[in-house]
């Protein structure tokens, strides 16, 4: 049974606190959670050591909304994001490898080190997306497509507190209760928009309630437990045939908003290390396995190690894939075959023939 | 056989909604009103709401839908007024134009933008953008300017067909204008391939390139300029991106005559201008400047010795009133006086 | 006292429906609409002598709301609205034969003829804007200014039905509400955008609860005094710092979308008739004179000449006035004396010099 | 007196706000967090929330909203990196640079767009587009892409100043680099007039036109060709609307060389290309070509016999990893050595 303030929902009815949970389940989840926070500290020390470039923003501390969303859809769902896409891309179907490669520029990344950080792609999962708020008009165009297919799926439009405000997440609302998506729009709110609160950023922060004819669900997303039920209740909803939803994840980031922000000078420090001692998603399901008695915290330090294990080689293999080759430049800007007879490159001789 | 441009796209999209099931219409005024410019006109009747799908005037978040659509395998071809692609161009340009590349090659984006393009009559200025050089700069994306209604069956049934994000920039003032059709043009199976340009006329005293509403008036200056015995050859771009310098080039070169000004030095001749190139954007950082500073970065620029003409838009936001929107927009009697201009014969 | 169902309201209180008006202010408000009408029909005149060119959208059938809110604002607010803008310009300090002369493409129009039919513009008037919705973040931006410059004074952001379902027009109510703006920002409902019915294009067609936060007052905008008296209240609410307020007029267009739109292809004949014989603005405002007993109908038809002699008068004085000159191509591209050196025009001999 | 880039464009901002009342900055994260890239560090301090604003992540919205601002009288200075102002761009073309000449000059409307633009390192696709093409084919705008300390203070002061639209294209890149500035440059009173290019280095060989970080590698390259006794003229652009062409010309007849080939025939003469232009975008229709056109159709032509030397952006998207990307724009090396190719004395 879960917390009584688990959820809080707008126009629809509440899902029921009463939640059947497996413990293979709860043990995988809880292995998933650990091995992406490993991913992202990993990231965190390669960044450091100047092996990644650019823009890099890391999930830390938002474990149980990559983790919790996969543990409660299904591989044919679809799922986009923005830029803070390191975890979803490994849950739907990506490598931990594959992440880190890419964010060392490599050729084993997932985009071949052609994308880096911010877009990094399965085929359920649309990216990574760097311009904040367009997803989210993308992931309605994935949901229109499952129902011109009709495919029984539902996609999750991913999107943060800041972006929650783009006009064109609005249009993308209206379009999909227009024409009944199975959409479900998901507000991950961590509570700030870069260097920016909530409240400064958005003249309502209950972002559930926002999508006006649409129904909304509010989740604690630092409860993964609660996180899987909500995505359950979610899928059923849009995947029924009722329209699209709103979901809001309230979770926390830890680290700043990128590498290069220190994330302490629009918020305490007291307010990161409350959230990290009273909220942690990983320690939260770490205390539902200990009371329920699923596994000893033994058991549970083991996985910790075999997650910590499984990011080390990821991140020795990744160091070890080969930077992409010159002629890659080239490759990727048309499809195969139907590129032009020749792009131009930086002066007129450096011009290269298909 | 002959057809309008409007009927062209109208059959070129049918078309291809038969062939492929994938292929769905969206845009604003697509269906219940039959297209504001009544370019989809029937479709809705033919092939129903499922396909032919009316949007919120939201031009953001509807690119972004059709390019979601896109990835996820369907063929949108969303269509709206060019002029407002502005509220849609982080879109066609970041979602659409950049995503497969960004993917190394695993998410492909085959999506077309079609729509009127650049200034109609007496609309003012912020319905008269003309972005073929904008969109033209974007690697990733295909840009095409079609003119006649064959270039416009042929070349939309490319596009629609292309695996790669194509914008497709028609011009409003074209869309009554009826062209002959060959048999072959008529026949469900025809395409044009995206980027090559195509002598419309030919000629061997000047070369005249040009796109969308331009053809028809370097063709009518080409015309008038026969009569003086001026043999001007034609090329219609059809295509911004690729761009088919080569083309161009082999024009060039044909046109160039060499003229010797000394007759006692034989290693001293001149070469004439002789390319002209015609648009309906704003001069700057447009087709013509393009195409200009590819040909002199080429061997074709020895053919050259004075300068190429550029014939534009003016520079200018697109005024209302007639007398002044006259000015601005280049006619057939401009082309023939810069075209003799080139060839010193100015009257 | 008005209709009972003059108003809805949205996190407001209604306003009350005991009004006060002056006979000399009814009259001139029928006066105004007549005027209003008879200027809308020598454009569709004029538009089909082929001496008006492009787009031309007339508001006929929308009187009261543009001469309803002139007659609740001060002259020093400001207003704001698209392309169906005529009569906004002439009630806010422009004249009938200024429109005209700019439908003509000529220098005593208000642009001089360079912005024609859609933009037109006076001191308190921002237009006339032909891109949909662009001008409602620009009407909060009057509102910005306003409040920074500390004048108690309000904007009226217009826009249609149609426009309604537009990103930024959410991005700019969040703006207005984070900052508390005096922006009244103004749904004319007129049913349709183009072609298509409220119902098709917005997921909510109660655009006045559209705000979220933001409350909202709906208006039966076909009833003049009701407007006036609603336009005062929303003037009252966001110059008195309450915020920004959302104000729907339910109205109704008569003619077509623009002057190439027979407007019978969407909706039936027997409703634009219905709408012109129960509803109608300048009739209603007739009934409520001649029952209050403030003017008999032979007084109003006076005004009814009134209107068409001045209307057919600033017709000929329109069509009286030149052309622009060539030179004027060049000027108003750069604010006078901050000009580049030349300006090209279509070929390289083609040069400006300021 | 030396001062970095960030700094110079935080003492101009300063300095005209204080100056003048109806200034204010907005945009995201220009208040708390003292700007993104820090450029706006301790204005919120000393100018309180009513006058440095920070937005929510709405571009379009707040576009919208600062020209609004500026067509009631304020002057706003919209911040936001460049690279998102596709989803702002409809409101600074459409209603910021076209609304004074449809109102027939009744509506002026001063606002400055101000952020980096093009490319910074690492960053990928979606965040290096360089707009410096796209906004100067703009009539109505105007459009600055400044290089050193000075340029940004004295070019920012001026647009600030300047009743016009105008966008102000910094480099991410450049923002920790300092440069000399001397004691006028320190002044509040230092204003350096929109539209005018600056010759940065004089040279007699070959004319070097660049814009924005490019100016850096342009003078490095011409340090490298010192060295060989070539003598490069460097030009730093400034302005990239209006565009200063004749300070190009001048140069481009200045370094241009004739070279007898024929020394039986005195008057066939030979000119060597003389012209490069660097630019970090994208090749086609880019500032380059504009450059290079408006040279074939001016007198300069004449000057000139051998291809214009474009030297850009490759002509694909950004890719992420640094061994692609460096392939992908240009660099000291890349001018050295197209330079000598220009002058046939390629190594
Ligand atoms: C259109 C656009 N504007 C601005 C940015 C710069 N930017 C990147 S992330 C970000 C903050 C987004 O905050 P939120 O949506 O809450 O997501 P979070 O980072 O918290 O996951 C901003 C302003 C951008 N990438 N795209
Ligand atoms: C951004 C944009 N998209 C599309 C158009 C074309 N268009 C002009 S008016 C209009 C309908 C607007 O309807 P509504 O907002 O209800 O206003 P109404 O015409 O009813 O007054 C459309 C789609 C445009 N001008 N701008
Ligand atoms: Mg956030
Ligand atoms: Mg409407």
């Amino acid at each position: 049974k879960l917390h009584e303030d688990s959820f809080r929902t707008h126009k629809c009815d509440l899902p029921s606190l009463e939640v059947q949970v497996q413990k293979d389940q709860l043990l995988k989840m809880y292995k998933d959670m650990q091995t992406m926070r490993r991913m992202e500290m990993a990231a965190d020390t390669l960044y450091k050591a100047k092996l990644i470039r650019g823009f890099c923003h890391l999930a830390i501390g938002q474990a149980s909304v990559s983790v919790g969303l996969e543990s409660g859809i299904k591989p044919e769902d679809r799922v986009i994001t923005a830029y803070r896409c390191h975890p979803f891309a490994v849950m739907r179907g990506g490598t931990v490898k594959g992440v880190l490669a890419e964010l060392l520029g490599r050729q084993d990344g997932m985009s071949h080190g052609k994308g880096g950080s911010m877009h990094i792609f399965t085929p359920s999962f649309f990216g990574g997306n760097g311009i904040v708020g367009a997803q989210v008009p993308i992931g309605a165009g994935l949901a229109f497509a499952q129902k011109y297919l009709g495919h029984k799926t539902a996609t999750f439009a991913m999107y943060g507190d800041g972006a929650s405000n783009q006009g064109q997440v609005f249009e993308a609302f209206n379009m999909a209760k227009l024409w009944d998506l199975p959409c479900v729009f998901v507000c991950e709110n961590n509570k700030y928009g870069m260097g920016t609160s909530a409240e400064r950023s958005s003249s309502n922060t209950e972002y559930f309630t926002r999508g006006d004819k649409i129904p909304g669900i509010q989740v604690n997303g630092m409860d993964i437990i609660a996180s899987k039920h909500a995505v359950e209740f979610a899928r059923n909803w849009v995947v029924e045939g009722n329209g699209p939803l709103l979901m809001e994840f309230v979770t926390y980031r830890y680290g700043g908003h990128s590498m290069s922000d220190p994330g302490t000078t629009y918020r305490t420090r007291e307010e990161v290390q409350r959230m990290r001692s009273t909220q942690d998603p990983i320690r939260g399901l770490q205390r539902y396995i200990e009371d329920w008695g699923l596994a000893t915290e033994q058991e549970l330090k083991q996985l910790d190690k075999k997650a910590k294990a499984e990011v080390d080689e990821a991140v020795e293999e990744a160091k070890q894939s080969p930077e992409p080759l010159p002629k890659d430049l080239w490759t990727d800007i048309y499809y195969k075959n139907t590129e032009p007879p020749s792009m131009r490159g930086r002066e007129r001789e450096e011009v290269h023939y298909y | 056989n002959s057809m309008n441009v409007r009927d062209a796209l109208n059959v070129a999209m049918e078309e291809e909604m038969l062939r492929d099931e994938s292929v769905f219409v969206m845009g604003e005024e697509v269906a219940r009103y039959n297209g504001a410019y009544k370019v989809t006109k029937g479709l809705l009747d033919k092939f129903g709401e499922k396909r032919v799908v009316d949007t919120p005037i939201t031009e953001m978040g509807f690119a972004g839908l059709a390019v979601g659509a896109a990835l996820a395998g369907l063929r949108p071809l969303r269509v709206h007024d060019v002029n407002f692609a502005m509220q849609a161009i982080d879109h066609i340009v970041n979602s659409a134009g950049k995503t497969y590349y960004m993917s190394g090659g695993n998410v492909p984006c085959p999506v077309v933008f079609r729509g009127p393009n650049g200034a109609a009559s007496g609309v003012a200025a912020q319905h008269s953008q003309d972005y073929a050089a904008w969109y033209g700069s974007i690697p990733g994306l295909k840009v095409v300017s079609p003119w006649s209604a064959e270039d416009c069956k042929g070349l939309l049934k490319s596009a629609i067909r292309d695996p790669n994000p194509v914008v497709f920039l028609e011009n409003e003032m074209m869309y009554g204008v009826t062209f002959p059709m060959s048999a072959e043009a008529m026949s469900d199976s025809f395409l044009i391939p995206i980027g090559k340009a195509k002598v419309e006329r030919e000629g061997s005293d000047v070369t005249i390139v040009a796109h969308s509403k331009m053809v028809t008036h370097s063709l009518e200056a080409a015309e008038i300029l026969a009569k003086e015995g001026i043999k001007a050859e034609v090329i219609n771009l059809r295509s911004i991106r690729p761009l088919d310098i080569d083309t161009i080039k082999a024009s060039v070169k044909k046109t160039n005559r060499q003229v010797s000004l000394d007759p006692h030095c034989s290693s001293h001749s001149y070469h004439l201008s002789r390319l002209l190139i015609v648009e309906g954007g704003f001069p700057a950082f447009g087709v013509g400047s393009e195409i200009c500073a590819q040909i002199v970065e080429s061997e074709a620029f020895d053919y050259l010795d004075a300068p190429v003409e550029r014939i534009t838009g003016a520079d200018v936001p697109t005024p209302y009133a007639k007398i002044l929107e006259d000015m601005a927009f280049p006619d057939t009697p401009l082309i023939v006086k810069v075209a003799k201009r080139a060839l010193y014969r100015a009257n």
